[in-house]
C-alpha cells in the first residue's frame, strides 16, 4: 500500500524525523490560510499523489505569497496529472501540502528498502539527491551506497561512518544523519514497510537535515497488525477497475494490448500472457482469479475485462486442480448471467474433471470458443482479437 | 530415490484442524502420505480423521516420530510456526502459507541458520514424489512416477507442465514449488545439488519467472556442478514491470529481474529455455532424445 | 556485577514486572514505618546480602505486626550472614527490605541468563519454585524448561507456549507470563546482564504474577554503557582483600590453601595452581595481574597475599613476553620496600630478558628463593610452606 | 603450508594508532609480518611506521589487498569493528581486544554467519606461524617454525607451553590463542579440521581450561576425523567453581566445565592428557616418540 506524501510525513513526525514546518489543503482558501500560518516569503505547493514524477509533470511549484498559494492551489486542485509513473489516465488531485521553503545547503537521496536477493533490509543512500535514483544508478553508480541490515543488530556504526564518507559529512552531520537513519529503520520494521524513500534529504543552510519529500510503501501482507495505518488507504485515487479488482481480491494489472485474459495462478497468468505474444497477439492485462474461482470473482474478472474498451476477446484459462473444472465452468456460465460480454471468449478449462465442464459449457445456451490446448487457446484467442 | 519426500516421510500438519488443513490433510492421505501427526495449539488430544493432533511439534515428533511439517497456518501465525518446527527439528518444513509478511521472513531466514531444517516455502504448492508422498495441495492424479525433477516458483504453471511432461511420457522424481514470494526457504540452486545426488532423477525441468536472481544463481551453479540435462522456461516476458517496489527496488537488484535478462542467463550457462509454453514437455522430450 | 535484591526489584518496577510493595530500611524505626505504610496483616523481612541462600541462613523472617517488624530488623541489621553462598566470614547486613505478605498459588521458577555453549541468551524455567535449581536440575530435570533466544527474533509465541505447557497455565496467565518473559529479556538486554532470576515466580491467589524475589547480574565488560547502574555497586559487601584487587584491577579469588600465588595471565595462574596442588601443596588463592604487571599493581598482589594468614608461602610465577622480566623484577623489588614479607618468597621469572632478571634480584639486599622451571618452583613453593 | 597465516598473509591493523596498536604493529613488522595497512577512522592518511592509514576496512582492502585483520580495538568499539571487518570480506579476523560486551559478541556471531569470514578470539594473543608470519602479541622469539600445531585459550600459559616443546626439539606450525572470552569465534573444533589438512602439522598439542565444553566438542569430533596424535594440558583442576554465573549457569552448561570431567572426556576420545604443566613439551615429546 503507498500512502501520500503528506501522511508519510505524519509518520516522520511519530518517529523524531525532522521535515519542514506545513500543512495540507483540499480548497484554496484552506491553502491561503495555511500559507498565513506558516508566514516567511517562500512556499512550496505540492499535489499529493501516489505516483512518483510529479516534479516534472508541474505538480510541485515554487510561490512567494498566500495569495499565490491560494491561486496554485486553486490550478491543481481537482486537476488530473499525468506523470511518467501514472498510467496514462492520470491521477486526479484531492488535497495539496503547502510547506516552508527551505535553504539548502546540499541533497541528498536515502531510503530503506528489503532486498530479496540478499533477505535482508538494506539502507540506500546517494550524495545526488532530487534525482530519479534509478538514473543515478546507471549513470553515476559510485554515487550510490547499499548497506545490508542483520535483522539482529539494526544500522552498524561502521555502516553510518560508510554513509558519512560517501556524502562527505562532519562528524557532528555524521552523528545527525546516523540518528535519522535509525528511526528511518525503526519506523521501516515497525511498520512493516517494505520502502520509505526520502529524496531529497536535505542539510540546509542551518546544518541540520530535514525530510524535503517522503514516499512510504507498506508490505500489504502486514497490514493486518497495523489497523492504524488503513485509514491511510485511498481508494478514490485508483482507477475503477483497479478498485473492483482490489475489492474482488483480484491480482490486476492493466495493460495495452487488445487480448483480454483471466487465469488461475500467477505463473500461469503470465505464461498466458507470453503465449498471447508469441502467436502474435497482444495481452492487454495481467489477472489472476486465485485459487478460489468463486462465481462472484469470476464475474468481476469479467466485468473488469470487458470494461475496457481495447480488448478485442478475452482468453479464460483454468487448470483446476484442487478447485475442479465443472465449478468454475458452472462459475462462468453464472457470471455471464449477470455481465454482458460482447466479444469472443475463448475458454480453456484443464485439469480435474475438465471434461465434465466442457459438455457444461456446450449445453448452455452462451456462445463460447472451446479450447482444449494451451497453444490452441492462444492461437484462437488472437484470431479472435483480429476479427 | 527422490528427494525431499520418500515413502518413509512421515507428515505432521500444522494447522491440521483449520477448513484448509482438514481438506488437505484428507487429501494427502487419500494420495497414500503418511500423515502421522496434526499441531493446533490448545487442541491436544483431537484428531482429525483419525490423525492425533498436538499442541506443538515437539509432541508431535515425540509421540509420532514426524520428520517433515507442512503448514496451513494463518499468516499471522506461520512465521512462529516455521520456526516452532525448526526448533523441534523436523528436517523439511513444507509451508503453504500464503501472505506472510516479508518482516517476519526476514527473521525466520536469520533463525533457520541456527538449525538442521530445510524450509520450502512459503507460499508454495508443496511437494510431491509421486506414488511415494505428497505434501501439498496440487492435484496428485496429474503426476507420474519417474525421473524428472521439477522445480518452479509457481502453483497451475507447474501443473501445465507436469500435464505436458506426463503427455510425452515421463514421470517425476520429484516435483517441488519453491514458493512465490520474494523470500523463501530452499532456493532453485540448493534443489538442484539435491537432485545431482539423486539417482532417480535423470532431468529438471525448472519453471522460472521474473523477480530477483533465484535463475540466475541456479544457471551460474549448475553449469559448475550439474551434470544432468536442465530445462527451463520463464514466465513473464509480457509482463510489465514489478509496480510494488518502484524505481529503488529495480536499482537494489542491479536490474536483473528480467525475462528476457534470465533468459540470456540461463542459455549462456548452456540450459535449454523454451520461449513457448505450450512446448515445455515436448522440448524436455527433444533434449533428451538427443542426448540418447 | 551482583547487585541487592531490592536494587534489582528498583529496576523491575522500571520495566513493568509486578513485585511486591514494599521498602527498605536501615534501622528499626524505619523498618516500624515501612510496615506502618504498608499496612495489612502479614511482612517479610528480608535481609539484603549479595550473596544467596539467605532464606535457610535465617536472613528472610515472616512477621505480624510492625512491633515485630522493627524487632527482627533489629536482630538482622549489622549483623553477619553465613550462608552456603557467602564466604567462611559472611556477609554483613547493612539493609533489610520489609514487603507484604502475599497469598500464594502456586510457585514457579524463571531466569534469563547466558548460555556459553549456544552462543545465545537462553531462558530457563521450572515448576519447582522457590527451590535450588541446581538440586531440581539434579533430581527433576524433566521440571525444567530451557528455551535459547535468538538475537532477531526475542522470545518467540511457541517459546511461551512450552512455557504455558509445563506450567500448566490457562489462556489468560500465558498471555500475562509471556508479557513478563519479554520484559524480563528487555531488561536482561538493554542492561546488558548476565543473569537475571526470579525465584519463586509467584501465581499470586489473586491470579496475577508477581517476583518474589529478584536477582541481577551484570556483565562487567558493559557496565561502562550504563552508568546509571554504577549506584548500585556495593563495596561494603566485599572482603578488604578483594576490594584492594578489585581496585588495583587484579583478578583474585581467595582460596582455603597455604602457598599464595601471584602469576601473569589466568590459564597460567591457574596451571600454577594445578601443580602446587601437583606436588602436595595447597593453592590459597587465584591471583592474575593482568599484562601490565605494573610496580603498583605487584605490590598490591603482594600485599594481599601476605595478609592472608592461612599462606605459608609464596610463589610469583611470570612468564615474560611483551612485558620484559628485568622490568617485572624492578616492580618487584621496588614493591617489597613497601610490602613487609615475613614469609618464603619463591620467584620464577621466565621469558623476555629473565637472565637480566634473576641478576637483579640477586643484586638486591632482599631475600627470595629462585626458580627457573614450573616443576622446580613449584617444588620449592610447597617445600617452603611445610617449614 | 601452516593455518590461518603464512608468508603471502597480509595484514591490516585495526586501531593502528592506539597506543597498543603502534606498539604491537612495531612488533609484528620486526617479526617479519606483512603489515599492510592500518584502520582508524578519521586519521586517513597518516602513516604509523610508514604503514598507510584508511578510514575504513574496505578502502583498506581496496588500496592494499589486506586479507587478514587484527583488532587493537578498545571494547566499546571492538564488535563493531569485527562486523567492519567480515562485512569488507577478510578471510580471518584476529581479535585481541578483552572485555567486550557478551551481548555485543552474540550479534557478532550471527552476523558472521552471512559472511565468509572466520574470527579468532576475542580476547586473544593472536596467532603466530612460526618463520612466516605474526599476528598478535606473543613474543614472537619463543617460537620456531615447525610441525607442531598449537592451540589455547590463555596466553602465557601457551608461552610455558610453547618454550617446553621447543625444549624438546619441535617448532610449531602455527600457535593460536582462541581467546578467553566464553563466546569467541572459532573453536579447538574447527580449528582441529584446518590442522588435519594441513601438511606440514603433524600432531596439535591443545591448552584447554575449565567452563564451557569447548575441549568435549573437540574430543568428540577428534574421536571421529582427527588422524594426527593430539596431546592436552586442561588448567584448573584446582580452581573453584567459577562464581560469576552462579547457580544457573551450572545448570545451562550441563554440568559440564569442570576440569576433571574434561579430563575423563578426553581421554575417553583417546586423547593423551598431561596433568603435569611442567610436562607438558616431555608428554608430547614421548607421544610422538611411541609413534614412530
Amino acid at each position: 500500500m503507498k500512502i501520500h506524501e503528506y501522511q508519510a510525513k505524519l509518520l516522520f513526525q511519530d518517529y523524531h524525523i525532522p521535515i519542514p514546518r506545513g500543512n495540507i489543503a483540499q480548497t484554496p482558501e484552506e491553502a491561503r490560510s495555511v500559507a498565513e500560518t506558516l508566514g516567511g516569503d517562500t512556499f512550496v505547493v505540492k499535489a499529493q499523489i501516489l505516483a512518483g514524477g510529479r516534479g516534472q509533470a508541474g505538480g510541485v511549484r515554487i510561490v512567494h505569497t498566500p495569495e499565490e498559494v491560494a491561486k496554485t492551489a486553486q490550478d491543481l486542485l481537482g486537476k488530473t496529472l499525468i506523470t511518467s509513473q501514472t498510467s496514462s489516465s492520470g491521477e486526479k488531485i484531492q488535497t495539496v501540502l503547502i510547506e516552508e521553503g527551505i535553504k539548502i545547503q546540499k541533497e541528498f537521496y536515502a531510503s530503506i528498502l528489503t532486498d530479496r536477493s540478499a533477505e535482508k533490509n538494506a539502507l540506500m543512500v546517494s550524495t545526488e539527491g532530487g534525482m530519479d535514483i534509478e538514473k543515478i544508478a546507471s549513470t553515476l553508480p559510485e554515487k550510490i551506497l547499499i548497506e545490508h541490515i542483520h535483522p539482529a543488530t539494526g544500522i552498524l556504526p561502521f555502516q553510518k561512518r560508510k554513509i558519512a564518507s560517501l556524502l562527505r559529512l562532519s562528524k557532528q552531520e555524521t552523528q545527525e544523519v546516523g540518528e535519522l537513519f535509525d528511526a528511518l529503520y525503526l519506523l521501516f520494521t515497525e511498520l512493516d514497510a517494505s520502502l520509505v524513500e526520502i529524496n531529497p534529504l536535505v542539510l540546509t543552510k542551518k546544518a541540520s537535515f530535514l525530510a524535503l519529500d517522503a514516499k512510504i510503501t507498506f508490505d500489504d501482507n502486514a497490514l493486518y497488525r497495523h489497523q492504524e495505518l488503513l485509514s491511510f488507504r485511498d481508494i478514490q485515487s485508483l482507477d475503477e477497475s483497479e478498485r473492483i479488482a482490489r475489492e474482488a481480491g483480484l491480482s490486476y494489472i492493466p495493460l495495452d494490448g487488445n487480448v483480454g485474459c483471466m487465469v488461475n495462478g500467477a505463473g500461469l497468468a503470465m505464461a498466458t500472457m507470453d503465449i498471447i505474444k508469441y502467436y502474435g497477439g497482444n495481452p492487454a492485462n495481467f489477472l489472476d482469479i486465485g485459487g478460489g474461482a468463486r462465481v462472484e470473482t469470476i464475474a468481476k474478472g469479467i466485468q473488469i475485462l470487458v470494461s475496457d474498451p481495447k480488448i478485442k476477446a478475452i482468453l479464460i484459462n483454468i487448470f483446476g486442480g484442487i478447485v475442479r473444472c465443472d465449478r468454475v465452468a458452472l462459475g462462468i456460465i453464472e457470471a455471464l448471467k449477470s455481465v454482458d460480454v460482447h466479444i469472443p471468449l475463448v475458454i480453456r478449462l484443464k485439469g480435474t474433471n475438465s471434461k465434465e465442464a466442457a459438455s457444461l459449457l456446450e449445453k448452455s445456451s452462451l456462445s463460447f470458443i472451446l479450447a482444449d490446448t494451451l497453444s490452441e487457446a492462444a492461437k484462437k484467442a488472437v484470431a479472435a482479437a483480429k476479427t | 530415490m527422490s528427494i525431499i519426500l520418500d515413502e518413509s516421510s512421515r507428515i505432521v500438519v500444522q494447522g491440521i484442524t483449520g477448513k484448509e488443513g482438514q481438506f488437505h490433510t484428507t487429501q494427502m492421505v487419500e494420495y497414500g502420505t503418511k500423515v502421522v501427526a496434526g499441531v493446533t495449539p490448545g487442541k491436544e488430544g483431537q484428531k482429525v480423521k483419525g490423525i492425533p493432533v498436538f499442541n506443538s511439534v515437539q509432541k508431535a515428533i515425540e509421540n509420532e516420530g514426524a520428520n517433515v511439517s507442512i503448514l496451513f497456518v494463518p499468516p499471522p501465525y506461520a512465521a512462529d510456526g516455521i520456526m516452532e518446527s525448526a526448533a523441534a527439528g523436523v528436517a523439511w518444513i513444507i509451508c503453504i502459507t500464503e501472505g506472510i509478511p516479508i518482516q517476519d521472513l526476514i527473521k525466520v531466514k536469520a533463525f533457520l541458520k541456527d538449525t538442521h531444517s530445510k524450509l520450502i516455502g512459503p507460499n508454495s504448492p508443496g511437494v510431491i514424489s509421486p506414488g511415494k508422498s505428497k505434501a501439498g495441495i496440487m492435484p496428485g492424479y496429474i503426476h507420474k512416477e519417474g525421473t524428472i525433477g521439477i522445480m518452479s516458483r509457481s502453483g497451475t504453471l507447474t501443473y501445465e507442465a507436469v500435464d505436458q511432461i506426463v503427455e510425452e511420457g515421463y514421470g517425476q522424481s520429484t516435483a517441488i514449488g519453491i514458493g512465490g514470494d520474494p523470500i523463501i526457504g530452499t532456493s532453485y540452486k540448493e534443489l538442484l545439488d539435491y537432485f545431482e545426488k539423486d539417482n532417480q532423477t535423470e532431468a529438471v525441468f525448472m519453471i522460472g519467472e521474473i523477480g530477483g536472481n533465484a535463475e540466475e544463481e541456479a544457471a551460474l551453479w549448475a553449469k559448475k556442478h550439474f551434470s544432468k540435462p536442465l530445462v527451463a522456461f520463464i514466465a513473464g516476458q509480457t509482463a510489465p514491470p514489478a509496480k510494488r517496489m518502484g524505481h529503488a527496488g529495480a536499482i537494489i537488484s542491479n536490474g536483473k529481474g528480467k525475462a528476457s535478462d534470465k533468459i540470456k542467463c540461463l542459455q549462456e550457462a548452456g540450459i535449454c529455455v523454451v520461449n513457448n509454453p505450450a512446448i515445455m514437455g515436448k522440448t524436455l522430450h527433444e533434449v533428451l532424445n538427443q542426448r540418447r
